[in-house]
């Protein structure tokens, strides 16, 4: 039982680490590498609660995780920094102290947010919901300060892992037609943002987004 | 109710048939609003006769609201000025459309523009009554915009048009919606019905919103600024229609929430309303002396009447609410017999400007002049009603000034000193008013219609279309009749001013062709003063065809000895108006600036001196103008924050996130 | 029987009503020169005879009528419109008896709106004559008109309150059976008020000279300088019955004695050498105040305009503070 | 078996335009498959507005009035952007803007995203509505980038992270809801799966959810949700979105796509004011609404481009229906429909003839445009009548439904909004009536020659508007409808 635990306590804890490094590196491709961990992480969670339950549908949904957001979005991600030489983030809007400052600050109010919910079902699962409110809350905040195309992208996603880990916990997966067209839609969405991020490159020859701001009243 | 439904319905049949070809879509159309209108007079004056009150109801029209029509008393006197004025105005814009007025928008809003002017009366549901508002607000918007290639600042005026009225209409929604909120219904007889059991301050707010919105479409000073910007632009059979039916619109709003859905309410309310009307009053007729356009004039002298009405309607709630029933209904006959006056007077007037503009191409005084000759049946008509708006005896504006005065000096007989102020002031205002509009009137015709012509436009002028000519001839009629033998109309307009205020039936003047008050000692037969004034007349021809010798020459007319006199030498408006002008400076405040541009080679020879003197609304430079810059700052703020970067953008929605999760924390 | 009574009234209500006519057509222009011998008498001059007003309308009945060439059909109207209105005007008030014809609507509005008729016609006849001078009288004439019947309206409606009636014979009646008003503080400031406003609407002196034809000054005589023979004399009359009918009303309103009430002919015998006494000793007060004081400048005179209706606004305020 | 075929025409009018390469006939092939779905749309709602609820694909699809009536309204606007849709793409292959590639790639895309929206529509599950509402958002990302010009990319971007941020946080809240589902009451937790998404199950156990869970779940649902409604502060995506996109896209999204994420807001409100009662979701409806109708008023007043116009005001008009759902009464709901077509009809109208005028005057900026209704009648007269109508002026639906919203929101006590509401109104009148006075009047003093516009164009927009006043005045044919549908929401 307590194996279950320590597995499920470890890899929910890994999901808020990695979002927290990813705001804490600079380098672009490095926080790639730590989406792909995220990813993987989120998959040990959801097949740890599958083999807890015993429930096919959960353990098909843990392998659709671990391949989508452990192997493919990485692997797309990759084929975008190709094409991008200068691997270093410009400096973000808000400095990396501060953002880790802020970061906590998040994490202090998932926590209190998410007092509510656990109150309604004390199970240890539920109790690790806070982690993934953490890890939505952060994700944004890297999505909002990061300049280049490649940085918003991960935030976005790191946003998407951080709603996947409270829906395990909370409710050990939605049905599996919801779940399974949850995970296309986010699959699609990368895809498009890997062309759309392509194109601007080419276009605006620098993957800065505080240039594009030709569309203003 | 059957009559005024038959006319909406051929009114809305005369917007369909704008579909027919450029040369035949004017005159059948015009023609069938006149039946309309007729149609609607015939079932107004039946109703005001036999004093019974008719509904009609539907849900089939407007979803989710349906359509209440209640034609009472009250409602029928103003459908019947209403229908008057546009019976008038639509033979007159059978000779007067051409151009942009006969395209296929100009035809059909015309036709709805009468049609929803029908219907605003006879509304007795939240939801029709803005409606049919809406309709009108929209229809005249669109009319005001017919000629905009040809005026440029019809594109300014409509704008200040439609802002105002859209105001109006939002105040007006926003007081009746609180109205209705609180009795269950929204339908005048549910409001009607709940009204005793709303509280007081409620029925106050919802009361000052409704005056709001009522007073800016009956032209009260500080809500008046559109008034004298449309109505020049407007076309003239527009104008007139503005001027005579929608204007009092305003104030049938007024009486109808005020009075009747009310029951009168508080004192203050009707201060405030004779407030209103003294300083309308007053700035009104100042500025008509002070406007050197014809029709700027005719506006300001709107807004100069509709300030008397208001006088009227405001001392007869105040009457009403202190417990003199008697004495207030004589106010409020007043009132609305100086409303069917004022109709036909201020339609006539626009109607002839509007001739005088078609045949000189210019409204403006400085260069009109001259065409009593050229256009001696316009000219007559023009007087005609002027001498009616100056309120001289044989005339119908006389006897609504008389009624008034009689309905204000008959309330000094109150208890509460408020309203004995209030009276004493509208007293003091009535005559100010009086002296003044007589000094713009006679500027008018003297300056506009007599004289030499002082251009060229003015001197080749000829006389316009018959059906114009037989326009103005109609409005003129009742400046005369309304005038001799007023004691017909009045147990009409007594029958409405009670089924307004719910006060007794007993009509304030004894039965007869003159006034003869009942109950006061005051009368007047204007009938047999008029016998009196021919007689002298005649009279005195007579001694002078004995007595005087009757042979008369033509000579050139005295110019101290000067051998040529131009027709520049006379005196133009301004020079006209200006000494009032000088007299009243702190008020219209004009700016005169003098500009004198001296010779190159020295400072003591001046090469040109270019002086203007211009009167703009004073109450539109303090109290508007500040308003729009504040407007226009904060847009450039506002644009500033949307400024295109995808950060500040998330950080929006980031922020918004935050301050929910911690509010809900 | 009474049908036949009120009958007898309307004839001799007709009949006073023609005799008060025919006493101010007669009497008005006498009175100004009676004016005239009295300001010529005190500036140590002889003057002219007290009937050569009269003399002189007699020459212009004479003279052939001169219209202005470019002047429209409302010129020759003109003058007619102003006499008439001025009869009408006297024949319906209260100046010899109580109760004339058309007496019960003898309404102030009435006798002030005839008025105003008169100076409107007036002004309309010289703008429409085309030429500087009548431009510059009507606008001028037009201006003080307009300040001064405020003061005229509001100061009468002082008295109608006092009298609770509108009606100019009912206040006279009035006055008469409560001889107490005619001393009462509003009847004074009333009178006041009237009096400052008699002199701007007939043109007297420090309002406007009427003697003086230099184009400045001139604000009455501007108006009426295209008009020739009979016109003109039907202008002089009707301004003289103006002055008239103003001073006799004055006098009546504020002095009542003497006005018939009944309709015997000794009454109104009485009351008509009252009217004429009232009326000389008043015209001749105003010829003194005309010999002292100079013309004022035209933009003092709202000045003044402005000194009497704040009186006659006192009046009313006073008149219902003390009722 | 209703509710399938609606959505099976338009796929399959997508997957010709895949298969086929680009014909003019395909383009008609979609409009026609569109109008098909408009007249499945009438025959639903004749059907359900007299009660019985249609099912199909085992329970997976459920139309009921409300749903039905959401498809007469995408039918409708769909139809009309698709004739549109062909016209615009014959004019940009031939001025070489667009390959035969790019706009068969425009069709399908097309077709999907109307596909999507039938979908969310007619969904069952609230979990398929999220999937759905995002798919919309994928499909339309291609579209707002289809001119290929700088700013075309720029909108695309910021509009898919916007909306994918925005539609995360929404599932975020669908997931709270399952759980609250799942722990009904508080009692022991029912078994796993037992616990539904389906719509209807939810309302019946609604009144024993958790308030603590449905309050969090309703405002990240709000929030999210929100962001594709366009409500202020999520809103900022919409006029660059709606700018630069093709005429025909833009009348599509700011038409339909708008208030179908709408619709979804009412039915998590309907079982939220079960859970909670009506107070919460009020005060987070009126602050959402009220800073919409304040962001769009302040935003129009010195506003240069006339397509951002547009958007700013279907902002506007998103506020008033959240303002309108916030009453709640049954009458209120009825209004918000009424609104919800009308706005769709008229703003789609104006869309499409911005897009014409765009496409002949090759600026959208107002003052360059310059006094249009001399140089191209037909165009300015239909525009000025559109923006007549967007404002509320009568006959037009928009007035009655705008009228009866503040009505029911004054009978719910709301009063005072209503005073700030038609504060806005009144400014945004006065800035709309501004702008589109330079853009409309004026005299062109190069008196150049008024240029025709086909027939083909006008005849589609006339009889959209024509049909608006319709609705605007006669009651008879959606009154049962309308009522019927909201009674399903707020009963």
């Amino acid at each position: 039982m307590t194996l279950y635990l320590e597995v499920l306590e470890i890899a929910a804890g890994a999901v808020l680490v990695c979002a927290v490094v990813t705001l804490w590196r600079r380098d672009v491709r490095a926080i790639v590498t730590i989406l792909a961990v995220q990813g993987v992480c989120l998959g040990i969670v959801a097949g740890d609660l599958a083999i807890h339950q015993r429930d096919l549908a959960l353990g098909a949904t843990a392998l659709l995780v671990l391949a989508a957001k452990g192997l493919v979005v990485p692997l797309l991600l990759r084929r975008v920094l190709r094409k991008d030489p200068r691997s270093r983030e410009t400096t973000p809007l808000v400095n990396i102290p501060a953002s880790l400052v802020a970061a906590a600050a998040l994490i202090v109010l998932s926590y209190v947010v998410s007092s509510k919910i656990i109150a309604l079902d004390p199970s240890p699962a539920t109790r690790l919901v806070p982690l993934g409110v953490a890890t939505v809350l952060v994700g944004y905040f890297l999505l909002v300060t990061r300049q280049r195309t490649v940085s918003q992208i991960v935030g976005l996603l790191v946003v998407d892992n951080g709603i996947a880990l409270v829906t395990f916990l909370v409710t050990s997966g939605v049905p599996l037609i919801v779940e399974l067209g949850a995970s296309l839609d986010v699959l699609l969405v990368v895809v498009v943002l890997q062309v759309l991020a392509t194109s601007l490159g080419s276009r605006f020859g620098s993957f800065e987004l505080d240039e594009l701001t030709e569309l203003h009243d | 109710m059957t009559l005024l439904l038959l006319g909406l319905a051929l009114g809305a049949l005369a917007a369909a048939a704008a579909a027919l070809p450029v040369h035949l879509r004017v005159p059948v159309s015009c023609l069938l609003v006149a039946g309309a209108c007729v149609l609607a007079f015939l079932g107004a004056v039946a109703e005001l006769r036999s004093g019974h009150v008719s509904t009609a109801h539907t849900a089939a029209l407007l979803p989710m609201n349906g359509i209440e029509l209640r034609l009472d008393p009250l409602a029928a006197l103003f459908i019947a000025t209403t229908a008057f004025v546009g019976f008038a105005a639509a033979i007159y814009s059978i000779g007067y459309a051409h151009g942009p007025l006969r395209s296929r928008t100009a035809v059909v809003s015309f036709a709805l523009f009468v049609t929803s002017l029908l219907c605003v009366p006879a509304a007795s549901s939240v939801a029709t009554l803005l409606f049919a508002w809406e309709m009108m607000a929209v229809t005249s918007l669109l009319l005001l915009l017919a000629e905009h290639r040809r005026r440029a600042q019809a594109l300014d005026a409509a704008r200040w048009y439609g802002a105002m009225t859209q105001a109006g209409a939002a105040a007006i929604l926003l007081g009746l919606l609180l109205l209705a909120a609180h009795s269950g219904g929204q339908d005048f007889t549910a409001i009607r019905a709940h009204a005793p059991s709303i509280s007081i301050p409620i029925r106050s707010i919802a009361f000052v919103l409704v005056l709001l919105g009522f007073a800016s479409k009956a032209g009260a000073v500080p809500l008046h600024v559109w008034l004298p910007r449309a109505h020049p632009e407007a076309p003239s059979p527009v104008s007139a229609l503005m001027s005579g039916a929608m204007v009092s619109l305003g104030i049938y709003g007024i009486i109808r929430v005020g009075g009747d859905l009310l029951d009168g309410g508080v004192l203050w309310w009707w201060l405030v309303v004779l407030a209103l009307g003294v300083v309308s009053a007053l700035y009104g007729a100042l500025h008509a002396t002070a406007s050197s356009d014809l029709k700027r004039l005719l506006a300001y002298s709107t807004i100069d009447s509709m300030g008397l009405v208001l006088i009227g309607v405001g001392a007869a709630g105040a009457l009403r609410t202190t417990g003199h029933p008697h004495a207030a209904t004589l106010s409020m006959v007043a009132a609305l017999f100086f409303v069917v006056a004022h109709a036909s007077f201020k339609g006539c007037l626009f109607l002839a400007a509007g001739a005088a503009e078609r045949a000189t191409g210019t409204r403006d005084l400085d260069r009109l002049g001259g065409l009593a000759r050229p256009m001696a049946a316009t000219t007559v008509l023009f007087c005609v009603a002027a001498l009616a708006v100056i309120a001289l005896p044989p005339f119908s504006g006389f006897a609504g000034e008389w009624l008034l005065l009689q309905g204000l000096l008959h309330g000094f007989s109150d208890t509460s000193t408020a309203t004995v102020i209030a009276l004493l002031v509208g007293v003091v205002a009535l005559a100010l008013a009086a002296g003044l509009t007589a000094v713009a009137f006679v500027k008018a015709l003297g300056i506009g219609f007599l004289g030499r012509p002082r251009t060229q436009g003015a001197a080749e002028a000829r006389e316009v279309a018959p059906t114009m000519r037989l326009a103005m001839g109609i409005l003129a009629l009742p400046c005369l009749l309304l005038g001799l033998v007023p004691g017909l109309v009045i147990p009409m307009v007594a029958r409405a001013a009670n089924a307004g205020f719910a006060l007794p039936s007993a009509s304030p003047v004894v039965p007869g062709a003159g006034l003869d008050l009942s109950g006061f000692n005051g009368a007047i037969e204007p009938a047999l003063l008029a016998i009196a004034i021919v007689a002298g007349l005649g009279a005195i021809w007579m001694t002078l065809r004995v007595v005087a010798n009757r042979a008369t020459r033509r000579a050139e007319a005295w110019g101290s000895g000067r051998e040529v006199q131009t027709a520049r030498m006379q005196y133009t408006a301004t020079a006209f108006g200006e000494p009032l002008q000088r007299v009243f400076t702190d008020v219209l405040r004009p700016d005169n600036d003098l500009e004198v541009t001296h010779a190159a080679e020295s400072r003591f020879y001046t090469q040109a001196v270019t002086y203007s003197n211009r009167v703009d609304d004073a109450v539109e430079r303090s109290l508007y103008r500040p308003v729009i810059s504040a407007l226009a700052w904060w847009g450039t703020v506002a644009r500033r924050a949307q400024n295109g970067s995808v950060h500040r953008y998330l950080a929006f929605s980031f922020v918004a996130l935050v301050i929910v999760l911690v509010v809900l924390a | 029987m009474t049908a036949t009574v009120s009958t007898v009234h309307v004839w001799s209500g007709i009949a006073i009503s023609v005799v008060q006519v025919i006493a101010l057509v007669l009497g008005a222009p006498l009175a100004l020169g009676l004016m005239a011998k009295v300001r010529a008498r005190v500036e140590g001059r002889v003057g002219a005879p007290i009937r050569q007003p009269l003399l002189d309308l007699r020459k212009l009945l004479t003279k052939e009528r001169v219209h202005a060439e470019h002047a429209s059909a409302a010129l020759p109207i003109v003058p007619f419109v102003v006499a008439a209105s001025v009869v009408v005007a006297v024949a319906i008030s209260p100046l010899i008896s109580t109760s004339p014809a058309l007496s019960e609507s003898a309404d102030l509005l009435v006798v002030v709106s005839l008025l105003l008729a008169g100076s409107v016609a007036l002004a309309i006849g010289g703008l429409d004559t085309g030429t500087a001078f009548g431009g510059m009288g009507a606008s001028r004439a037009m201006t003080i008109g307009a300040l001064a019947e405020p003061a005229l309206l509001v100061a009468v409606v002082a008295l109608a309150i006092q009298a609770g009636s509108t009606n100019l014979p009912a206040i006279v009646a009035g006055t008469l059976a409560h001889p107490a008003w005619a001393a009462s503080p509003e009847r004074l400031l009333a009178l006041g008020a009237l009096s400052i406003v008699v002199l701007a609407e007939t043109g007297r002196l420090p309002v406007d000279n009427p003697s003086t034809h230099l184009e400045l000054t001139m604000i009455h005589e501007a108006m009426v300088l295209e008009y020739a023979g009979p016109d003109l004399a039907l202008v002089t009359v009707g301004q003289a019955m103006r002055l008239g009918l103003l001073v006799a009303l004055i006098a009546n309103l504020f002095f009542p004695w003497g006005v018939a009430t009944s309709f015997s002919p000794a009454a109104i015998a009485i009351g008509l050498v009252a009217l004429g006494l009232k009326v000389t000793v008043i015209v001749v007060v105003i010829a003194l105040v005309e010999v002292r004081t100079a013309k004022l400048r035209l933009f003092r005179v709202p000045e003044l305009l402005a000194g009497g209706f704040v009186l006659a606004v006192l009046a009313v305020v006073t008149g219902l503070v003390t009722r | 078996m209703l509710t399938l075929l609606v959505l099976v025409f338009p796929l399959a009018a997508g997957l010709v335009a895949l298969v086929v390469p680009w014909r003019p006939w395909v383009g008609w092939v979609a409009a026609g498959a569109d109008a098909v779905v408009l007249a499945l749309g009438i025959a639903l709602a004749v059907t359900t507005s007299r009660g019985h609820v249609q099912h199909s694909l085992g329970g997976a699809v459920r139309a009921d009035a409300l749903s039905a009536f959401m498809v007469l309204v995408i039918g409708a606007i769909t139809t009309l952007a698709a004739i549109q849709s062909v016209r615009y793409l014959r004019i940009e292959r031939e001025a070489g803007r667009c390959t035969d590639r790019h706009a068969s790639l425009y069709a399908v895309l097309v077709q999907v995203f109307v596909t999507c929206m039938l979908g969310a529509v007619l969904a069952a599950n609230l979990g398929v509505l999220w999937v759905a509402v995002e798919a919309t958002t994928i499909a339309t990302t291609f579209l707002v980038g289809h001119r290929r010009t700088d700013g075309a990319l720029e909108a695309s971007w910021k509009y898919v992270v916007l909306c994918s941020v925005g539609i995360a946080l929404a599932f975020l809240g669908t997931v709270l809801v399952y759980f609250a589902a799942i722990h009904p009451g508080g009692g022991p937790s029912v078994a796993h799966g037992v616990g539904t998404l389906n719509w209807t199950s939810l309302m019946a156990i609604a009144k024993h959810l958790d308030p603590n869970v449905m309050r969090l779940a309703m405002a990240l649902l709000v929030l999210g949700y929100g962001t594709k409604v366009g409500l202020a502060p999520m809103h900022s995506w919409l006029p660059d979105a709606h700018s630069q996109a093709p005429a025909p896209v833009s009348a599509l999204m700011s038409g339909v796509l708008l208030t179908v994420a709408f619709y979804a807001l009412l039915r998590f409100k309907a079982i939220a004011d079960a859970a909670l009662g009506p107070a919460f979701p009020r005060t987070l409806l009126v602050v959402v609404g009220l800073a919409s109708l304040l962001a769009a008023a302040s935003l129009l007043i010195a506003q240069r481009d006339y397509k951002r116009m547009l958007a700013y005001s279907s902002i506007e008009h998103m506020g008033l229906l959240a303002l309108g759902a916030a009453a709640g009464s049954t009458l209120a709901i009825a209004a918000v429909l009424l609104h919800i077509l009308g706005h769709g009809l008229t703003k789609a109208v104006l869309f499409l003839t911005s897009g014409e005028i765009h496409q002949a005057e090759h600026t959208s900026e107002i003052a360059t445009v310059g006094s249009l209704l001399a140089r191209r009648p037909a165009l300015g007269g239909i525009f000025g009548v559109g923006i007549l109508a967007i404002v509320g002026f009568p006959p037009f639906s928009l007035f009655i439904s705008e009228f009866t919203m503040f009505r029911a929101e004054a009978d719910a006590g709301l009063w005072w909004v209503v005073v700030v509401a038609l504060g806005c109104l009144c400014v945004i009148f006065a800035a709309m009536a501004g702008h589109s006075r330079r853009l409309l009047l004026g005299d062109p003093d190069d008196g150049t020659v008024a240029v025709a516009t086909p027939r083909s164009v006008v005849a589609p927009l006339v009889t959209a508007l024509v049909a608006c006043a319709v609705i605007g005045v006669v009651a008879w044919p959606l009154q049962s409808l309308l009522h019927a549908a909201a009674r399903v929401v707020a009963p």
